[in-house]
């Protein structure tokens, strides 16, 4: 092998504490190095020149390059070297920059430090092999799961720039819980005026499949080419036949045998319905679990009713199979319930506030639907109990949240902000009333928050008191709440008409079972988690899967909003291009030596190891080996580490290529 | 196997009805106790309050007394007991250091393998089923509520028997006796025991809410499983009258006598004549229901 | 990779050694005072008593009549969301108040401290000679002879024994009384 | 070599994201340094097996630094972690074979953290320059059967 060694003295920069000339010199007598030299500015073109021309006269095989930090240019030479013909993994970089003349002034000791780098760099290089660049193609078609605010922003992005969506959403009607709430901080602006039209346009959008009613059952594959089962459950009506008339809903007898999911369980809904009026797609779905007819076989007024034939009592869940380049999760968040525990739950339930037991003790989605216009009570404050105004109301702010004794070390980061805005919506509908609220800090970070919270207090006259409440009771029609003021130090006893508890947001109860299928992490409390906390936070860490809204931490909307378009953007980021190029370090298995121990498997963070099962020409089952997925595979080593039988190895970054550079380094 | 009985020293002084009517019922549900042997005072909530090894080392001797014994388990019926015993087992099994000088203290040894049990349990243990068989006088007029106090139930990392704040254990129980558990708010709040005789004014105030609370819910009794709520709630209403003159009177029965009362047994021999707050009115219209039924 | 050892006062690390807890964790969010049954009784709440540990100024607490009137409910640590125990810091207060001769309760300190006569003379608490001996111990408060109506009425329905009971272990228990005093110093 | 002008040889394994950015950071800064270390850079300290520790000191190292992401920081999610459980097992070995532990060290050094970098490194050359030159490699190689390249 013909290396070449080429010095760099970077002006002063280098030249001044290393003694390049004397370098280059005593590198030229390494075994195997065909021409050293030296040159002041090797990154410049005619520095890159000199390189390529030395590569044409010596017939060189591969290059070291002296220089500053790889990380400034390896790609520069690696380019440069393959303009003359070199394979750019047959270019290695000795740092001599930061790590030598900028840290040590003594010249000699510098310069012998230079040499050493170069001579590990140099052994090194003879073990490197020519690799090229992993292609992958890329499917550009994206899924989105969960179709609230996150989810809909991001579809209608990614398909705003051409590229087609899949859209999954659970639930009957996409929208999240973003529909249900009345007015929105900090500006109080209707919550339904301004989603409603988004919701139309996923539906009106031609690049957007929507799937409602559905579920990801099934993730295979990696970055750019995954393949995923969708399960689409049985609607009971047929969505194509519909026309969303409503008549089936009218007609349908069960009027009050079951509690609207949507209203929480403030009003009923029949067993064929639409979650709201608003909803996407308008097209209704039989709650079989209530209808007369799936229960006793008798029934079917829908269908009598039906003027488009499009009930379906047989229907069956639908699996479908679709091929997808990059997936958004975005499914959101639930609110903690206070009622008690169920068996098994690491969670505790709130004992001392009653276990939900009181009627008037509501939470915040609730009060949300209480003072929406389109609510159970048309917008007016009535108590559940008697449907009395409540003259006296008391939020609790953090029930849940920051609530160690109840399993949730953190903060839900938007209920200081709800509870401003239900004391206000409160003060405005009950213009004598008294609003109190209980909190132990207020969380107002972000744009007019803090202003918002001020308002609440300083115009609509909300009472805040610091403290947390230690119970709850009902007795004579009122809610007695009994607190501390910390900061007066006093005990105070409110005899409330109706309280509110601001519960913590909590992961949804599926999630851990969907970052299964879809082999990304999730934090103890099961919300998906970033790959990076600051400088990756809409990344999985899995390659082509992002993250968007509350389901990877409790969010407001805005911020909901705009990590959803960052996600969008990184999935066109992954469409811009045909093919998808990767640095070729990855793992690779030698399948004649491994003992299929799978130890490689268990410590990848990245679900990159697979098993593979060897079979003869009979197709008799001979082995089982491990088989790295480079897809998947990140490149970082920790397997080639593990492997006992040491049959997996990092391309790049070989046991040899290491071994070299220690024995050139310490040569005895 | 017999249950070991540690009936503690409020059992022999003034919660004596306690034992007597527990003694009593056992008697006609056919199941027997055996008593820990020379057990001493638990030494209750003062050692707990003002020495900790102390306030271990005086319920682990009873435990020790109760191992050697050949006991499995021991039954206390006062919640104060209960609650040192159990976690002072507990944390002596949780800390070495504070174990072994209790040990050195007792010298002797402790197993940490009994299992100790409330009143409230051990009739869970002889089953519902077997009052409700042996029951002879229907107790269907009587609102009951149900006062656990707060020892009974927070007994920390110690363990659970029922839900810290809304109980219901004693509930199911006075529901086979046949008389009617209300639901009311103050099942759990605190009487001021340990303040019993030095601080009188707090327990009157604490007794006097508690006592108007269930008074509220229309209860005609309120029945409980501690010699001290028992003192707390039956003597101190006197006091309350002394300085609330309307004050109205409610008696304040032990589980164990309400469950004498349904097994048809005489007041006296269940000890209900040595209450502050008279209870005989209850146990005319007991007689009458026992007449009428014969 | 060491990790920081940050200096702590001697008092501060008796009172996290005999509570087993780290005083920090309080977040000051008052639950405790809220649910405390004495809490109209004292003038400082509960959760003053733990913020003067957190802020150093351990005589506050320990001269605070809080710390006697607290009735070891159990109800603060039962709800404290940041699973303080706060009952058993009250505990500890008491233990080391009377050991640094701060002036506690005397009404309560007298009363435990009959209480624990009773059970070191006898083995098992004889209710009469402990409301004796702790009113004799009390004979500047007043207030305390009320409860002298009820014990002629108490002696009558036999709920109070005219002799102690004295247990055959009684001998052991005295011992262990001795050896713990001998150990610790008279308290 | 004289004992007084004894100059410690230090192999330090970095990763790639972490400490060897770091360094990067401390040459930018002009942070002065001994100039004793040699970096191998790794994408991972996942990647750092212990033979390579071995190896080094086989061929005549007289210390070892190994160096990646804080715990919870790693670019690889959980690469560290897995180092950090091989770490207790270095220690181990490096008993078995009567390599002292003041050959050997670990630290967490960002992309950031320049000056702790210096720091580090400085630690590290002064605590081995102390122990003295490394002579067993001899013994090791003929304990272990590693061979020798
Ligand atoms: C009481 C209350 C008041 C609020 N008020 C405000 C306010 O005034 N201003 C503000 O900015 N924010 C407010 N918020 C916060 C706001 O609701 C959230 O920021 C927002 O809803 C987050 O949107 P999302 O799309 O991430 O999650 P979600 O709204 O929860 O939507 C998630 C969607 O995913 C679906 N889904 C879940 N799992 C799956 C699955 N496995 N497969 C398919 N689909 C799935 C769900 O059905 C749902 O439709 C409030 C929140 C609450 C609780
Ligand atoms: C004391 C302190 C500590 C912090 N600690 C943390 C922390 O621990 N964790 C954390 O997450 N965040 C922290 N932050 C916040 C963090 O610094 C910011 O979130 C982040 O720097 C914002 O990045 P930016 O690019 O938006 O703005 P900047 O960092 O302000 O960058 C803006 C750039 O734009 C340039 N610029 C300005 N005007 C013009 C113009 N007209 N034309 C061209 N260029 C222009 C500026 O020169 C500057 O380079 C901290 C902030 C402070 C002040
Ligand atoms: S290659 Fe690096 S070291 Fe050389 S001149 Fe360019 S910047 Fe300077
Ligand atoms: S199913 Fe039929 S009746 Fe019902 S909304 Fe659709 S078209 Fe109308
Ligand atoms: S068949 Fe079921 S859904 Fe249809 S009208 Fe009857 S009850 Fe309603
Ligand atoms: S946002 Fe406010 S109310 Fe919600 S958990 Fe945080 S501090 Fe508590
Ligand atoms: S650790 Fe090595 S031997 Fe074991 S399965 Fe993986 S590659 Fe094969
Ligand atoms: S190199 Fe890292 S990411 Fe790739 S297979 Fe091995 S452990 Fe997994
Ligand atoms: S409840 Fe707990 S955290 Fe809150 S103030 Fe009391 S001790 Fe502190
Ligand atoms: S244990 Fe003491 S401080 Fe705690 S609630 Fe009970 S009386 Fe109050």
């Amino acid at each position: 092998m013909k290396i070449g060694v080429f010095v760099c003295q970077c002006g002063e920069n280098i030249g001044k504490t290393v003694d390049c000339v004397g370098v280059a010199k005593s590198c030229a007598s390494i075994p195997g190095v065909a021409v050293s030299m030296e040159y002041k500015y090797m990154c410049s073109d005619p520095g890159q020149n000199l390189v390529k021309q030395a590569i044409a006269d010596n017939g060189l095989d591969a290059v070291v390059v002296a220089a500053c930090s790889p990380h400034m240019h390896e790609k520069t030479f690696r380019k440069a070297a393959n303009g003359a013909g070199i394979n750019p993994f047959l270019v290695e970089i000795a740092n001599i920059r930061e790590h030598v003349s900028w840290i040590h002034d003594d010249v000699p000791s510098g310069s012998l430090k230079a040499t050493d780098l170069i001579r590990s760099a140099v052994e090194k290089v003879k073990n490197n092999a020519p690799l090229t660049t992993i292609k992958v193609p890329v499917t550009k078609r994206a899924l989105v799961i969960g179709g609230g605010i996150s989810g809909i922003q991001a579809a209608l992005d990614i398909a705003n720039a051409g590229y087609e969506v899949v859209l999954v959403e659970k639930e009957p009607s996409i929208g999240g819980h973003m529909s249900q709430l009345s007015e929105t901080f900090p500006t109080l602006d209707c919550s339904q005026c301004i989603l409603t039209p988004r919701m139309v346009e996923v539906y009106q959008h031609p690049k957007i499949k929507l799937l409602t009613y559905s579920e990801v059952e099934a993730v295979d594959g990696f970055i750019g080419n995954f393949k995923v089962k969708i399960r689409k459950k049985a609607r009971s009506v047929i969505d194509e036949d519909c026309n969303g008339c409503g008549m089936c809903i009218q007609k349908c007898p069960t009027k009050k045998k079951a509690y609207s999911e949507f209203e929480e369980g403030m009003a009923f809904r029949p067993a064929i319905y639409v979650p709201f009026p608003q909803a996407v797609p308008n097209i209704p779905v039989i709650d079989r679990s209530v209808c007369t007819f799936y229960k006793t076989g008798k029934c079917k007024i829908c269908e009598t009713v039906c003027g488009r034939k499009a009930i379906d009592f047989m229907q069956e869940d639908t699996i479908l199979e679709e091929e997808i380049g990059a997936i958004v999760v975005a499914t959101g968040f639930k609110l903690y319930k206070i009622t008690k525990p169920e068996p098994g739950s690491p969670y505790e339930g709130y004992g001392e506030y009653g276990y939900g037991e009181y009627k008037d003790v509501i939470d915040g989605l609730q009060f949300e639907r209480m003072a929406s216009a389109s609510g159970p009570t048309a917008g007016e404050m009535k108590r559940p109990s008697d449907g009395k105004e409540p003259k006296k109301i008391v939020f609790i702010q953090c029930v849940g949240s920051r609530d160690e004794s109840k399993g949730f070390s953190y903060c839900s980061k938007i209920c200081c902000m709800y509870t401003a805005k239900h004391a206000m919506l409160y003060k405005h509908k009950v213009h004598d009333g008294e609003a109190y609220v209980f909190y132990m800090d207020i969380r107002s970070g972000g744009k007019m928050y803090e202003e918002f919270v001020r308002r609440g207090i300083e115009e609509d006259g909300a009472k805040y008191i610091r403290g947390r409440v230690s119970r709850l009771y009902e007795e004579n029609g009122k809610i007695i709440v009994k607190g501390e003021d910390t900061l007066a130090g006093v005990p105070i006893t409110i005899d409330a008409d109706m309280v509110v508890l601001a519960t913590a947001m909590v992961a949804q109860k599926e999630a851990p079972k969907l970052a299964q299928i879809l082999g990304i992490p999730y934090d103890k409390h099961g919300f998906m988690s970033e790959s990076h906390p600051k400088l990756k936070p809409v990344e999985s860490s899995s390659g082509g899967i992002f993250l968007a809204g509350a389901a990877n931490a409790p969010k407001d909307i805005p911020e909901s909003v705009s990590m959803a378009s960052a996600a969008a953007a990184k999935v066109m980021i992954l469409f811009s291009s045909d093919i998808l190029e990767r640095e070729p370090v990855i793992a690779q298995v030698d399948e004649s030596t491994c003992v299929g121990c799978f130890y490689c498997q268990k410590v990848c963070a990245y679900n990159a190891v697979e098993r593979k099962e060897i079979k003869d020409r009979n197709g008799k089952l001979i082995k089982v080996v491990a088989y790295v997925n480079e897809g998947l595979c990140q490149g970082c080593g920790t397997c080639n580490a593990t492997c006992p039988s040491k049959s997996v190895e990092l391309i790049g970054f070989k046991d040899e290529q290491i071994f070299a550079q220690i024995c050139a380094l310490n040569e005895i | 196997m017999k249950t070991g009985y540690y009936p503690g020293c409020s059992l022999e002084g003034t919660g004596k009805e306690f034992d007597i009517s527990l003694k009593r019922v056992l008697k006609d549900l056919d199941v027997e106790l055996e008593e820990v042997d020379d057990w001493s005072c638990c030494g209750a909530s003062s050692a707990h309050g003002v020495n900790h090894v102390l306030s271990l080392a005086l319920p682990a001797r009873n435990l020790t007394q109760a191992q050697n014994q050949g006991l499995t388990n021991i039954m206390a019926p006062c919640a104060a007991c209960y609650n040192r015993l159990l976690s002072t087992q507990s944390s002596l099994m949780k800390d070495k250091v504070v174990k072994a000088e209790v040990e050195d203290l007792l010298e002797d040894k402790i197993n940490g393998n009994l299992e100790i049990i409330n009143v409230i349990e051990y009739f869970q243990k002889i089953g519902v089923d077997k009052i409700i068989e042996k029951k002879k006088i229907d107790l269907s007029w009587l609102n009951v509520a149900c006062y656990y106090g707060c020892l009974l139930v927070r007994l920390g990392d110690a363990g659970k028997f029922d839900d810290e704040e809304q109980p219901t254990s004693m509930e199911d129980i006075v529901a086979a006796t046949g008389a009617k558990p209300i639901d009311w708010n103050f099942k759990t709040e605190c009487c001021g025991a340990a303040h019993s005789i030095s601080h009188t004014e707090i327990v009157e105030s604490l007794t006097k809410k508690i006592l108007d609370n269930a008074m509220a819910h229309d209860a005609d009794v309120i029945v409980l499983a501690c010699p001290m709520c028992h003192s707390n709630l039956d003597m101190r209403q006197l006091n309350i009258k002394k300085h609330h003159p309307d004050q109205k009177e409610i008696p304040v029965l032990y589980l164990t006598e309400l469950i004498g009362m349904a097994l048809g047994i005489d007041g006296e021999e269940l000890g209900m004549d040595k209450h502050f707050i008279n209870t005989r009115q209850l146990l005319d219209v007991q007689q009458q229901k026992k007449v009428r039924k014969v | 990779m060491s990790g920081h050892h940050s200096h702590k006062d001697p008092l501060l690390e008796e009172i996290e050694h005999l509570t087993s807890q780290n005083t920090s964790v309080c977040y000051q969010c008052g639950k405790c005072s809220a649910g405390c049954p004495i809490r109209d009784f004292a003038e400082e709440s509960p959760n003053k008593i733990i913020r003067y540990i957190q802020l150093g100024l351990y005589e506050k607490a320990l001269k605070s009549k809080t710390i006697w009137l607290c009735a070891s409910c159990q109800t603060c640590t039962t709800r404290c969301p940041q699973k303080y125990d706060l009952a058993r810091l009250m505990d500890a207060l008491r233990q080391l108040a009377i050991k640094k001769g701060y002036k506690p309760d005397r009404a309560v300190y007298k009363f435990h401290k009959a209480f624990l006569k009773q059970i070191k003379d006898h083995g098992r608490s004889y209710e009469l000679g402990l409301v004796r001996d702790y009113k004799l111990s009390n004979i500047a408060s007043l207030t305390l002879f009320q409860d002298m109506d009820v014990a002629p009425t108490m002696l009558l329905k036999g709920k109070l024994g005219i002799l102690p009971h004295n247990i055959k272990g009684k001998k052991a228990i005295e011992k262990m009384f001795k050896k713990y005093y001998d150990k610790k110093g008279d308290e | 070599m004289a004992e007084n002008s004894f100059e410690p040889k230090i192999t330090a394994f970095v990763c790639n994201w972490c400490t060897y950015t770091g360094a990067d950071l401390a040459g930018t800064s002009r942070l002065k340094q001994q100039t004793n270390a040699r970096l191998i850079r790794l994408p991972c300290t996942g990647r750092i097996d212990p033979v390579f520790i071995m190896k080094a000191f086989q061929n005549g190292a007289d210390g070892v630094l190994v160096s990646g992401c804080h715990p919870g920081d790693c670019h690889y999610n959980a690469g560290n972690f897995h180092a950090r459980r091989r770490w207790a097992m270095f220690k181990e070995m490096m008993d078995f074979l009567g390599i002292d532990n003041k050959r050997l060290h670990f630290s967490w050094v960002s992309a950031s953290e320049g000056k702790k970098w210096v720091d580090v490194i400085d630690g590290v050359i002064n605590t081995v320059r102390e122990q003295g030159p490394f002579t067993q490699y001899k013994d090791i190689n003929k304990e272990t059967e590693i061979p020798v390249k």
